[in-house]
């Protein structure tokens, strides 16, 4: 298992390397500096070109390129131009909020979608099965974003249910925080939660036609225990390996979602620097966020093999 | 099944010799559900210049902020402009762009993973290239290259395809390592066709249906995510009408004016729906062993 | 003349005024919580002019001088300025202050902080007349100039890009690497990009004694509120949302069609500023077919700026023709008010054809970060095409916009607002069109003279008159085009007493019922 | 006294008919053979008892099970029935075992659910049943998951499943089909064994004739969804009544190994929509005769001892 762990790890370096190259190009072809935000809309082409020189926007890109990788390398990500502080600081600060909103949303669409997906296959063919499929379908046909805006409406303005937006540490206030995750999570976890159930229900179908569901129904297992354990735990397999894409879906989801309910997360980090061009919290962010996700999958690779005993035991 | 005995219990229509895939798609109640919602929606942006009331361009600040009524049948935005007219012609734009992108991305994806499942060589850079750009959150990354590439349609189309490529290649990739294994494709390589010959005509047309099925989604993607650029001021630029740049256009006004983001959002619900309904019926059609892989 | 009764020791005038009424040292309680769209670019005040900052910083920091209600300088960290009969000697009385970080400030903090201001001030030219500066004593400044420069006190008291006082140890660090310490009513406690400011009352806050209330940015400023909490939220809809839920008692503008619906609101109040800004559609003279005076009659004669205006506020406008408020020192009266919002179709045609215009591709210019431009470019798009003329309309985000029209080629017409520069004065609007790299990427003679006499004649009535000279020209050469006068709403909860709008939202003086 | 008594037990899927008039007893403790070829009805009638039918299918008839009409019982009596009084154990050994869960789990959670066994208590007894039926180390395999087993020991552990709670009936459908030769007669030996261990009946359904004479004391033979022929084994094996049993002894030369085809007779059997009106073995039959059409023949005891469906039956013999 380790080991198995230890290959992935040593497979994801090229990846990541490419990845930083990526990270390190896109910046240098977004037109306009970071100038143009510190200045202010009024600023003189003398007041700006100042500027520039002042904060070193000036040097050639391929000394900032080895300077970026030479500091890369002693795990330096560089310095955000506006936010007075380091890019790798400025990320693990967001960080909290980023998880907390991709993994309370993937937590959602993953129970939601399952428990769907399960009523569907388990109802195959009948009413509750169309509605739960029908569900699955609109809830990844509306855009998010969109979606936010009207549930601050309904459910902050006028059911003043929750709050609007914002952040709630955790530590600072649990129930705060779980209010304020609610609305933009859920809001995140819809369409995921269409993806879930709709796979779901395509593997429970397959699963419930296995033997040993039949042998567990011969056992006397009452149904509950034949879907929830016997079939689902087979069933979740297939479903658990798209949870590590989801969670790259998740993440670019909330991207805008964090702009919606004003959430100070990565995804409005990076946003907002590559709207200000702050170079290098676009390159540390894109490459930051990446690895998550390398990791992430990594992580579900892993899970994915506790699932399914015959892939720890190294066969199939 | 019912054990040894299970052929006893299939229905006879079943036994009958398998309808061909058109047949089969056209009979595919979601196809059909999902080609009446997103062809409905289509013809109306195809016809927008004869359907649309107003010209989605003109501005009137009289007419600012009008809620429905029998004029504006979906009301105005800020610019007094037609909600109506300029979904009419925001289905165009955004179709031609969820288009554009599946297209693209089929092409280039389909492409470099039909290289990559075939000559082996070149497998491991360039689906390492592919991981790379799949690390990326596809979003995140077309904002990063919209941002970059200036704001247009065609850009939005570029930067879209560059996010959503490597899903293509990797479904294409993974049809053709089965499909190459066939005997058929053995047979060819035995007779002497060339790798070229031998990819294009043997193991192409047979790898194909995945990549169909997986492009129908990636279509509805697309529609989403450009939707998602506009709302982030990086989608094509006013006042082009795009259903993503109206719902940004009213996305101010949610409590005083829903009326400007309803339309369009309500619009892409539907296209994207029927999109997802067209691929579900694609996927049952071409490839019953997909079922299990959406997306 | 400027002399020591015109710019000092203007307390009686304030207090007669009645703009400010007697702020009550009670016990500070509560926080109040401000939302605002944008998060600032640095909270060190010098060196960034964006409105973002300003909101914050104008809390922390205090200038020498700083603008009244009416946007007059007045004295602030200063008591008083002599001014020596040839306009060259500034000679700064300073009042007593103290730094958050306890220390009392002395000249040599003020000499360092002006010193600095005009290495990174983000109006650094305001510093380029002086020759140099002695501090006779702790409480004395005295500033040399090397040419008579008018303008002087209404740069540095300025809150474009406030000439903030900060202790000597912070002024030798370069831009935005100071800690902000600065002396004012409130202080900085945390900034969490994206999330929110937070700043504290200053216990030791030294008032300005000389004042009996509030004024502008000067006078007396009592911090009634013990904790304020100033929020980044992107989303208009979301800070109008948090108003109406109490997550939020103040906004710093609120959009218009909100502001009408919410007008009966009893839990809230709005309050409407007119005028804000102006909104302005900046040339490139550099880029045929704009070169030609004649083509840019065209477009002066033939576009609707009403409806511009009416488009891109949201209806809260002036149709106003001044390059300065109506009503302040430099208004220059009817001045091109003949050839402003002219909105004849024909004679733009006319025009059109007389310039020779041969269907040339015209690139408009604007960004989709701040709404306002946007309209207003997609609007007058939409009428320069009416009338035939060749547009493309390019709408970049904010960066690239901004740096697009740093060139001299890539765009003919660019929207702009200008907020703070006419609040200023004449100074940095004309200075806009002047200079090395004015606005429209061509010298204008005309205006280079202006901006000359502006900035060095000591009589106020050749000002007056450079000002009036310079606004004559903008119109008869159509250097650029005004639009109008564009106001906004600051909205706040009913509970929040006392509030008055202002520049910023202004949280001293103001109580939690 | 029978343990169980099948009485017109019918199976429909919709208005098609899979199973007719299916009638027969098991004893306490005997061992009934069932035999046909595929899509004869062998399985279905498993199924039927447990109460397992594939979704859309309903059983008419009566199926006394100790008393009780188990057909009538409504799911919850029927889940405390299945793995209690009545066990399965199914052809494919593998599929039949839950992939993801260990064997020992798979036995533990019967004893939890039916005989009240806590979690550890389970666990041990688990470990006894592996030993019961003979496989070694116990103690490990018992943590072990299904794939790590070989295909005799996967079946030995569905036996040791079924055999959990001491059932009195113990349906075994094709238990060993799928298994090599060698490990087949293991297996069976251990079913006989343990039958008369424990004192259980069994109902073998099977392909293979050569089981057949060796562990069963009587047999039914099924045709198309009916009963052909029904009797003790000896007298089934020494005296066929139907032209079908006939037909199958006489594919096989000697008393073992599986039937393939039945090369003595042409066609296969049809599908359940396309069964005759009449006998449904007379398209197939060489003595077939226009009387054989009109109407599925009653099952008549003849004088050899055994019952068959055949209205020639004593014409032939």
């Amino acid at each position: 298992m380790l080991r198995y762990a230890a290959g992935r790890l040593l497979a994801a370096l090229p990846v990541l390397l490419i990845v930083s190259l990526l990270s390190f190009g896109i910046v240098w072809i977004v037109p306009g500096d970071v100038a143009a935000e510190m200045a202010g809309p009024t600023a003189t082409a003398e007041e700006l070109a100042r500027l520039r020189e002042r904060l070193g926007l000036t040097r050639p890109w391929h000394e900032q390129l080895v300077g970026w990788y030479g500091a890369l390398l002693q795990g330096d990500l560089g310095e955000s131009i506006l936010l007075r502080q380091g890019v790798a600081a400025a990320i693990v600060e967001r960080l909290p909020v980023t998880l907390s909103l991709t993994f309370t949303a993937l937590a959602i669409a993953f129970v939601a979608g399952t428990a769907l997906g399960t009523l569907a296959a388990v109802r195959a063919g009948k009413a509750a099965d169309r509605a739960a499929m029908g569900t699955a379908l609109i809830g990844f046909s509306i855009p998010d974003f969109w979606l936010g805006l009207v549930f601050v409406y309904v459910f902050a303005v006028v059911l003043g249910w929750l709050p609007t937006g914002g952040y709630v540490p955790f530590a600072t206030d649990p129930l705060g925080w779980a209010r304020s995750m609610l609305l933009p999570a859920a809001t995140l976890a819809l369409a995921q939660m269409g993806l879930f159930a709709r796979m779901t229900r395509a593997a429970m179908l397959e699963v419930l036609q296995q033997d040993y569901i039949r042998t567990a129904r011969a056992k006397g297992m009452p149904g509950w225990i034949v879907v929830g354990k016997h079939a689902l735990r087979n069933a979740l397999i297939p479903v658990v390996t798209v949870a590590g894409i989801a969670c790259g879906v998740l993440l670019g989801g909330a991207v805008v979602i964090e702009s919606v309910f004003s959430l100070p997360g990565v995804g409005r980090l990076i946003v907002g620097a590559i709207q200000r061009r702050d170079y290098p919290v676009i390159q540390g962010g894109l490459l930051l966020t990446a690895t998550i996700f390398v990791l992430v999958n990594l992580v579900v690779d892993l899970l994915y093999a506790t699932l399914d005993p015959r892939i720890r035991h190294g066969r199939r | 099944m019912a054990g040894a005995d299970g052929g006893a219990v299939a229905p006879a229509a079943r036994r009958r010799r398998p309808p061909g895939a058109l047949s089969r798609l056209v009979a595919h109640p979601s196809f059909r559900w999902g080609l009446l919602l997103f062809g409905a929606v289509a013809l109306c942006g195809l016809l927008a210049a004869w359907l649309a009331p107003f010209d989605p361009l003109r501005n009137n600040f009289r007419t600012r902020f009008r809620p429905p009524d029998e004029v504006f049948w979906f009301g105005t935005d800020r610019f007094g402009r037609d909600i109506l007219s300029r979904t009419l012609h925001g289905i165009q734009v955004s179709l031609r762009i969820g288009l554009g992108v599946a297209v693209l991305t089929a092409l280039a994806g389909g492409a470099i993973g039909a290289v990559a499942g075939f000559f082996r060589r070149v497998d491991g850079p360039v689906m390492r290239l592919m991981d790379a750009l799949m690390a990326f959150p596809a979003v995140l990354l077309a904002i990063a290259l919209a941002a970059a590439l200036g704001p247009s349609e065609l850009n939005v189309i570029v930067a879209l395809s560059i996010a959503y490529v490597p899903r293509a290649a990797r479904v294409m990739r993974a049809g053709v390592l089965v499909v190459r294994e066939f005997p058929f494709v053995e047979g060819a390589r035995a007779i002497g066709a060339s790798p070229a010959r031998v990819l294009l005509r043997h193991v192409l047309p047979n790898a194909m249906a995945p990549l169909v099925v997986q492009q129908t989604y990636v279509f509805a993607l697309a529609v989403l995510a450009e939707a998602v650029l506009s709302f982030l001021g990086v989608g094509p630029p006013p006042p082009t009408p795009t259903l993503g740049g109206i719902i940004a256009d009213g996305r101010d006004f949610i409590q005083e004016a829903p009326w400007i983001s309803l339309t369009p959002g309500v619009v892409i619900a539907l296209v994207v729906l029927g999109l997802n309904l067209m691929g579900d019926g694609l996927r049952d059609a071409l490839d019953p062993r997909l079922r299990t892989a959406i997306r | 003349m400027l002399t020591r009764r015109e710019l000092g020791l203007a307390t009686g005038a304030t207090a007669l005024s009645g703009l400010a009424k007697p702020a009550l040292a009670q016990g500070a309680r509560g926080t109040v919580v401000m939302a605002q769209q944008a998060q600032p670019p640095s909270l060190d005040a010098q060196v960034t002019t964006a409105q973002a900052s300003r909101n914050i910083n104008l809390h922390v920091y205090e200038t020498l001088f700083a603008r009244d209600e009416a946007g007059n300088p007045q004295p602030d960290l200063a008591e008083g300025v002599d001014v020596s009969a040839d306009g060259l000697t500034y000679r700064f009385s300073l009042r007593d202050a103290r730094f958050h970080n306890g220390k009392r400030m002395t000249s040599a903090d003020v000499r360092a902080s002006l010193q600095r201001y005009g290495r990174v001030g983000g109006s650094a030219f305001i510093m380029q007349p002086v020759d140099a500066m002695e501090t006779p004593d702790a409480r004395t400044l005295v500033v040399r100039l090397k040419q008579p420069s008018p303008g002087f006190i209404a740069g540095i008291s300025s809150p474009r890009a406030p000439c903030a006082i900060i202790p000597e140890e912070e002024a030798g660090k370069e831009a935005s690497r100071i800690e902000v310490i600065g002396t004012g009513p409130f202080r900085f406690v945390e900034y969490r990009p994206d999330s929110h400011v937070r700043l504290t009352r200053f216990p030791e806050y030294v008032q300005n004694s000389r004042y009996q209330g509030m004024d502008g940015f000067a006078g007396r400023k009592v911090a009634n509120i013990e904790n304020i909490m100033i929020r980044f939220v992107p989303e208009a809809g979301a800070r109008t949302a948090g108003l109406q839920t109490g997550e939020m008692q103040i906004l710093e503008a609120i959009a218009v069609p909100a502001a009408q619906r919410l007008r009966n609101d009893r839990n809230l109040q709005m309050h409407e500023m007119l005028p804000w800004s102006f909104q302005t559609l900046i040339l490139n003279h550099v880029m045929p077919p704009m070169d030609n005076p004649v083509f840019r009659r065209a477009l002066q004669a033939a576009l609707d700026l009403e409806e511009i205006m009416a488009i891109s506020t949201d209806g809260l406008y002036r149709m106003t023709h001044g390059w300065q408020h109506p009503g302040t020192t430099y208004f220059a009266g009817d001045v091109g008010r003949q050839l402003y919002n002219i909105n004849n179709k024909d004679r733009g045609r006319a025009l059109l054809r007389e310039s020779g215009y041969r269907n040339e591709e015209i690139i408009l210019l604007g960004d989709s970060s701040f709404s306002n431009h946007q309209a207003a470019i997609v609007t007058a798009a939409e009428q320069l095409r009416g009338i035939g003329v060749n547009v493309r309309t390019v709408i970049t985000d904010w960066p690239t916009a901004f740096s697009q029209r740093t060139q001299r080629t890539g765009w003919h017409m660019w929207a702009l607002m200008m907020g703070i520069e006419p609040y200023e004065g004449p100074y940095g609007v004309v200075g806009y069109f002047s200079g090395h790299q004015p606005a429209q990427h061509q010298r204008d003679e005309v205006i280079e003279d202006c901006q000359r006499r502006l900035t060095t004649s000591l009589a106020e009535a050749d000002r007056k008159k450079a000002v009036a000279d310079f606004q004559a020209r903008m119109y008869d050469q159509a250097i650029a085009i005004k639009c109008g006068d564009v106001g906004i709403i600051q909205a706040t909860r009913a509970n929040v007493r006392d509030y008055k709008p202002y520049r910023i939202p202004r949280m001293w003086g103001i109580s939690l019922a | 006294m029978s343990l169980i008594s099948v009485r017109d037990l019918s199976v429909a899927f919709g208005g098609t008919r899979v199973l007719e008039d299916v009638s027969f007893d098991i004893a306490e403790g005997e061992v009934l053979g069932v035999v046909g070829e595929s899509g004869s009805g062998k399985s279905m009638t498993a199924l039927a008892i447990m109460g397992l039918l594939p979704m859309g299918g309903t059983a008419a008839g009566r199926i006394d099970f100790e008393g009780r009409d188990v057909l009538a019982l409504p799911e919850r009596e029927m889940q405390r029935l299945r793995g209690a009084r009545m066990a399965m154990i199914f052809q494919e050994p593998m599929a039949s075992l839950n992939p993801v869960l260990t064997v020992g789990e798979q036995i533990a959670e019967v004893l939890r659910r039916h005989r009240g066994l806590d979690r550890r208590a389970a666990h041990a007894e688990a470990i006894a049943l592996l030993k019961l039926v003979e496989i070694a180390a116990a103690e490990r395999r018992v943590d072990e998951y299904p794939h790590q087993l070989s295909g005799g020991m996967r079946q030995r552990a569905m036996i040791a499943i079924a055999l959990a709670c001491r059932p009195r009936l113990l349906i075994a459908d094709e238990p060993t089909t799928a298994l090599d030769a060698t490990v087949q007669a293991g297996i069976l030996d251990l079913l006989r064994g343990l039958r008369r261990e424990l004192g259980m009946a069994v109902l073998l359904i099977t392909h293979d004739l050569g089981v057949v004479s060796d562990i069963c004391e009587r047999v039914v033979v099924m045709y198309a969804g009916r009963v052909a022929e029904t009797g003790p084994a000896a007298a089934i094996f020494d005296g066929p009544a139907h032209p079908y049993t006939r037909a199958l002894l006489a594919a096989i030369p000697r008393l073992e190994g599986p039937i393939g085809a039945l090369p003595a007779i042409d066609g296969v059997v049809p599908a359940p929509a396309d069964f005759p009106s009449g006998c449904r073995f007379a398209p197939r039959c060489a003595h077939a005769r226009p009387a054989c059409d009109a109407a599925p023949p009653p099952l008549r005891a003849l004088p050899s001892g055994t019952a068959a469906a055949c209205i020639r039956a004593e014409e032939i013999a």
